[in-house]
């Protein structure tokens, strides 16, 4: 499953995409501050589909997810 | 402009810096729409700020392009549906580099009466800044970077 | 623009329609003031409203000078009273023919941050309607006319 | 007294400022209106030194006096 990444939490993986595979929203959410401890230190919320995702949502493996630090337009 | 209320997508993204001639060729292109009688105007302005010492000396913007014109028809639909004699709305951000006392944002409404244009503009002002996922690196003058997060 | 929040008596008043290059020449302007982080502009245009059949091809904009600049010095202190984080504040209105789909009235004001800009716009558009003395003839499309009327 | 004259009160006068004598406020709208009846339609105020004068104040002759048709600025 292929995570788009943006702003800070790209500069903290290194990349401005990731390739994890997790059953659910939480479970990436999870993963992702296993592997990459500064991201524990960050509030960001996860998109599927474009849309923030606020609650614990199963995840299929054909959703456009990305991960997003705050945002800062304006 | 468009003489028509279709809320498609439209282009909100330029790389750089909003020009004033670029907010004044906007303006220009409102002349012939003679049942305008009020534009609002919101610009946003790189600041300047000091963060521990350091002086912002430029943003540099990136946006999840996708997610943030689906976003920007969902305001733009609510806006025309909120305040229906609106006439134009306009939004462009800027992407890439913004140096201090640049312009990044600009946000223009217009209809017949005023009230109309300006609580459009706030609204969508507000809007965007809390609904589009764009990412603001703050270069500083130590040649550091810090991010900026809309509060 | 100015660095200094003197309340002097500025000129407000200039011949003919307020050009989008004017406008541009005055955002333009206040690029070296990185403090400011906001813009909030209210620009009038013309309307070419019908009137018992007849259309708004103008306005011809004649005013008591004298009592409008001081109206206007009064309504910049109220407005750096109520919003003292204002930066800048610029008003200008036309004299004289603009005619219908050109810009006639143009209040400017610059904040840190929105709020102080957008309110202190709305404060002054309004005040400098009610408040000074400016009259507008209407030049219809049969040349006739009649007298506009803010209400 | 000089008065000065603005907008539709201009052009029903004919003139863009009258010389008439009134003791006050209230005496001059009298006036006016007697010699210039169209101005009897009309909503119009009376100006004493810059200022509107809505009361009947008394005029010594050295004011700045102007008649002010509805404003119409923006």
């Amino acid at each position: 499953m292929r995570v788009m990444l943006f702003g800070v939490v790209a500069e903290i993986v290194g990349d401005s995409a990731l390739v994890i595979d997790s059953a659910s929203t939480f479970a990436l959410r999870g993963a992702l501050n296993e592997r990459f401890p500064d991201l524990q230190e960050l509030t960001w919320s996860i998109a599927v589909d474009r849309r923030i995702e606020h609650g614990d949502r199963v995840l299929t493996g054909s959703e456009e997810i990305a991960v997003l630090p705050p945002f800062a337009g304006g | 402009m468009s003489t028509a209320k279709v809320h498609r997508k439209r282009e909100i993204f330029a790389e750089g810096a909003i020009t004033p001639e670029f907010i004044a060729s906007s303006i220009a292109g409102h002349a012939t729409r003679t049942d305008i009688g009020a534009h609002a105007i919101f610009l946003g302005q790189v600041r300047a700020d000091t963060i521990g010492g350091r002086t912002v000396r430029a943003l540099e913007y990136t946006a999840y392009r996708e997610m943030a014109e689906e976003a920007m028809v969902a305001i733009r639909e609510e806006a025309f549906t909120r305040w229906p004699q609106l006439t134009c709305l306009h939004v462009h951000h800027s992407l890439g580099r913004v140096n201090a006392g640049a312009i990044c944002f600009f946000v223009f409404a217009s209809a017949a009466h005023r009230q109309q244009a300006r609580e459009a503009v706030a609204f969508v002002t507000d809007e965007v800044k809390a609904r589009l996922p764009i990412f603001g690196k703050e270069v500083l003058s130590d040649a550091t970077h810090a991010w900026k997060k809309n509060t």
